[in-house]
């Protein structure tokens, strides 16, 4: 009837967001909705993301899932990006579903900072 | 999930362990009492002493008779009772009502539904202390209104009401008064001698009582009708088996409290002192409820731009309540701290810690360390806020 | 007053001891959760799986889904609810009721307020052993019957209904079917997977559990309104704090009688059968109820010539029933006895031994003679009896 | 509550009721009310009442009240039965109000072998 809301996984994650941060003079993307705001910031060299940070005002399942992104896309490709999956995520983390608006925030802060990326690549 | 002798619980509003003098008497009673108290033989007549006398120490500890109080199974059932029995009883003499904002869910809702049969209900609301001014209550009664329900002790913030005053204005003008006495019972001193309170619901979990009993206290002359049937018992006001174990715990529990209520209330105020000093020094910290006056045992605070919910999390393993204290399932920004005032940003943010009989220096100590560090970490996250 | 060791308790049909077991795991449950099974904390969440395995356990016991209960606080409320909640909620489809003249005052009462309040009850008489007739329930329902109420066992003859086939009924027919179970569920075997059944109450007090706590079952697509308004706790069906003590005395005494249940039977046939051989040679004694097939727990027994009051006395220290079994305060012949054919004067001195698992042959025994010594006493004094 | 509604004298009178019975060739009144049937039968010697005995169906109340009167008459002369006050029994025995109407049966049946003693006599 009241049973735990975090998964063993997001409670870990919440407890060590070694990801949490900014990069001075990085590339970052934005979004805020649904009571969540999110940042992530790249370190981009030769089409690589080398450092990932994410800032968040967000519940603990975002956090969580943030961490995650940011230690799962660290050292890859920018274009690795696309590969991110709302639904694989939270079955990941065992999220419920009421959070999904708030975990496609993520989605959205990711296609975000992909196009920051792009966006300062071009220019 | 932390193990349970690593948790430090700061949620006595919601609800307190039982007292040990009180699970001795219970005990005791369960061994030598269990027959049904309307049972015609001797064995029924030893546990009706026992409800008796545990009627004799809840009338002690609130000044009244013995004979005023029905047992039900807690204050929202003895909310109900009173506040629907009073209005069914006395509909034939107008269908006006009048509460408050920040009354207990047990209390709101049950307005709400009678507003579904036609009553009409003013809702009240305070000032950014939560207290109501007289002045807007006296402006609110109506020549048809029957009744007034209004809390003691409000279970988010700790403020009290102005109940003798209020209750003195309902007994010029004839009309019912309710008092929701859940977070005041057994907590700090109530005189039903001395207040004009017609009706005044308790509950016996949050005075170290045993959990599923509760009294309501109903004054000479009040008449209510009842919300169940069956059987004679309690003068047909509420039927059913009466729960003699149950009741003896809540009865010592009374008497109990009646013996330390000044020490208790001493203890709280100083561990109340000790985690405002600490916790108020925190940038962006704001108590919601009055700044002095309230009872001891509650502290709200809200935190500028620190998520809820993240915040409790990282609050584990302290254990308080955030939203409305007792049904924190649901994660809304409480309906009381909106009332006052607050934003949704405020109120979202709102950590009610209680305190208790059981609760020392170093666990205030302890719940300060955590808050902050929750707080600093939080913000430490958050876009904006770092460096 | 005897002093309780000497008293011979057979009332077990009005209240139970609570079982060693149950006692234990409340004590235990005591110690690790006492937290608000609602609040959104570890502490919390801990008392929230205790109640939850007490859900598990009930389940087990009538072989049904632990989410279809609400906890209350004893048959009387889960009647109420039931049978009001139906009542209401199914009004604008009908307001036709069916219920039985012997079930508890707990169903009866209810139905009295419905009718006060515009339904319409048909009210079924059972034969001269307890039993109603499905053709004379057949022919009392009608189209706009919307609710039936029947108890499971009767409290005061131990006489079973056949719930099945009425249930069986009441379901092609869509009529919302209530089961008072409060003598029969741990008691005897009742499967509410196999049983037509959309509500049943029961209290855990008749089965060695606490007093002050019960539980209606709900059945899957079976809408009610609820009594009691406030907090979100069940579904909103039955706000309160949950009483997590008493509920998981419910859960160990859902246990204890499913783990026991045939030796239970066992036990109290043999003891039934030798109360019954003993009491039956006494000029003048009928059984009230079926002669046979009835819940072995009990044996409900009048006497010619007897005034009740003064046998009731002359038993001492027999602790029995007599008069209606829930409030023997009352000392009207019982109006079940009646609605069974019996007469004023046999109701009278109507006597309910009902047996428990504390039970001993000897204590049976010591009854019969007690029994026997007080006819005879009461018989030598009467006018017209002396020789 | 549910006090014991039996005082300590009504218990022991219940309990040892001496009086119990018939007197052969005695004289008896009778009396029949409330639910409550009532005899006293009486010895009479140079009158007075040598013996008294009474037969009750009833509530204990009664009983006891009955074995109280013919211990107390027991051995008067029969002019005694005059100073028989229903108030009196009530309140020495603690016998509740409720009661009152049945102890108005004992009354008439204490009238009613007055009576009866008094037409034998007569006769
Ligand atoms: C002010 C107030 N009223 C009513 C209640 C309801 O009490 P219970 O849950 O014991 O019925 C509570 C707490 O739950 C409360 O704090
Ligand atoms: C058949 C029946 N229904 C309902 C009840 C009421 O149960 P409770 O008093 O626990 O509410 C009882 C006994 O009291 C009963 O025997």
């Amino acid at each position: 009837m009241n049973s735990d809301p975090y998964s063993l996984k997001v409670r870990k994650l919440f407890a060590n967001t070694a990801h949490a941060g900014d990069i001075p003079g990085g590339v970052s993307g934005f979004y805020e909705d649904q009571g969540v705001r999110l940042r992530l910031s790249a370190s981009v060299t030769d089409g690589a993301m080398t450092a990932l940070r994410f800032q968040a005002w967000a519940c603990p399942h975002v956090i969580a899932a943030a961490e995650m992104v940011c230690s799962l896309f660290e050292g890859r490709p920018v274009a690795d990006l696309e590969l991110f999956n709302t639904a694989q995520i939270m079955d990941d983390l065992g999220i419920p579903v009421e959070k999904t608006g708030r975990i496609l925030v993520l989605e959205d802060t990711v296609r975000s900072l992909g196009q920051a990326i792009q966006d300062r690549t071009d220019h | 999930m932390s193990a349970a002798n690593e948790w430090l619980y700061l949620d006595y509003a919601a609800t307190t362990p039982l007292d040990p003098n009180v699970a001795e008497r219970m005990r005791e009673v369960r061994q030598t009492s269990f027959a049904n108290p309307a049972s015609n033989h001797a064995a029924g007549r030893l546990s009706a002493t026992v409800v008796d006398q545990a009627g004799v120490q809840l009338a002690e500890l609130l000044n009244t008779d013995p004979g005023r109080f029905l047992w039900t199974s807690g204050a929202t059932e003895s909310n109900n009772l009173a506040i629907t029995g009073v209005a069914k009883q006395r509909s034939h003499l107008g269908r006006h009502l009048v509460t408050m904002r920040t009354e207990h869910k047990a209390v709101v809702d049950v307005f709400r539904a009678l507003e579904k049969q036609g009553f009409d209900v003013s809702w009240l609301l305070p000032d950014a202390d939560g207290q109501l001014s007289v002045e807007q209550f006296e402006a609110a009664l109506r020549d048809d209104t029957q009744l007034v329900s209004i809390m003691h002790v409000n279970n988010e913030t700790g403020c009290f009401q102005d109940i003798a005053t209020l209750g003195g204005i309902c007994r010029t003008r004839g009309i019912t008064f309710h008092v929701d006495g859940a977070q005041a019972a057994g907590k700090v001193p109530v005189d039903l001698e001395a207040l004009p309170v017609d009706l005044y619901s308790m509950t016996a979990h949050k005075f170290y009582g045993p959990k599923g009993v509760g009294a309501l206290y109903i004054a000479d002359g009040t008449v209510i009708e009842p919300l169940m049937f069956g059987g004679g018992q309690q003068r047909r006001l509420r039927p059913g088996t009466l729960a003699v174990e149950l009741i003896a715990g809540l009865g010592a529990a009374a008497a109990e409290s009646a013996s330390r209520l000044e020490t208790d209330l001493l203890h709280l105020t100083a561990l109340k002192q000790q985690l405002l000093l600490g916790i108020e020094t925190i940038e962006g910290v704001c108590v919601n409820g009055p700044k002095s006056g309230a009872y001891p045992g509650i502290l709200n605070v809200s935190v500028a731009d620190i998520e809820g919910e993240s915040l409790l999390l990282a609050l584990e393993p302290l254990c308080v309540a955030t939203g409305s204290a007792c049904n924190s399932q649901s994660q809304e920004p409480s309906y009381v701290l909106r009332a006052l005032g607050r934003s949704d940003m405020e109120a979202q943010s709102a950590v009610r810690f209680s305190l208790g009989r059981p609760t020392s220096k170093a666990d205030i100590a302890r719940a300060i360390d955590l808050y902050r560090a929750a707080v600093v970490k939080l913000r430490s996250i958050a876009p904006g806020h770092t460096t």
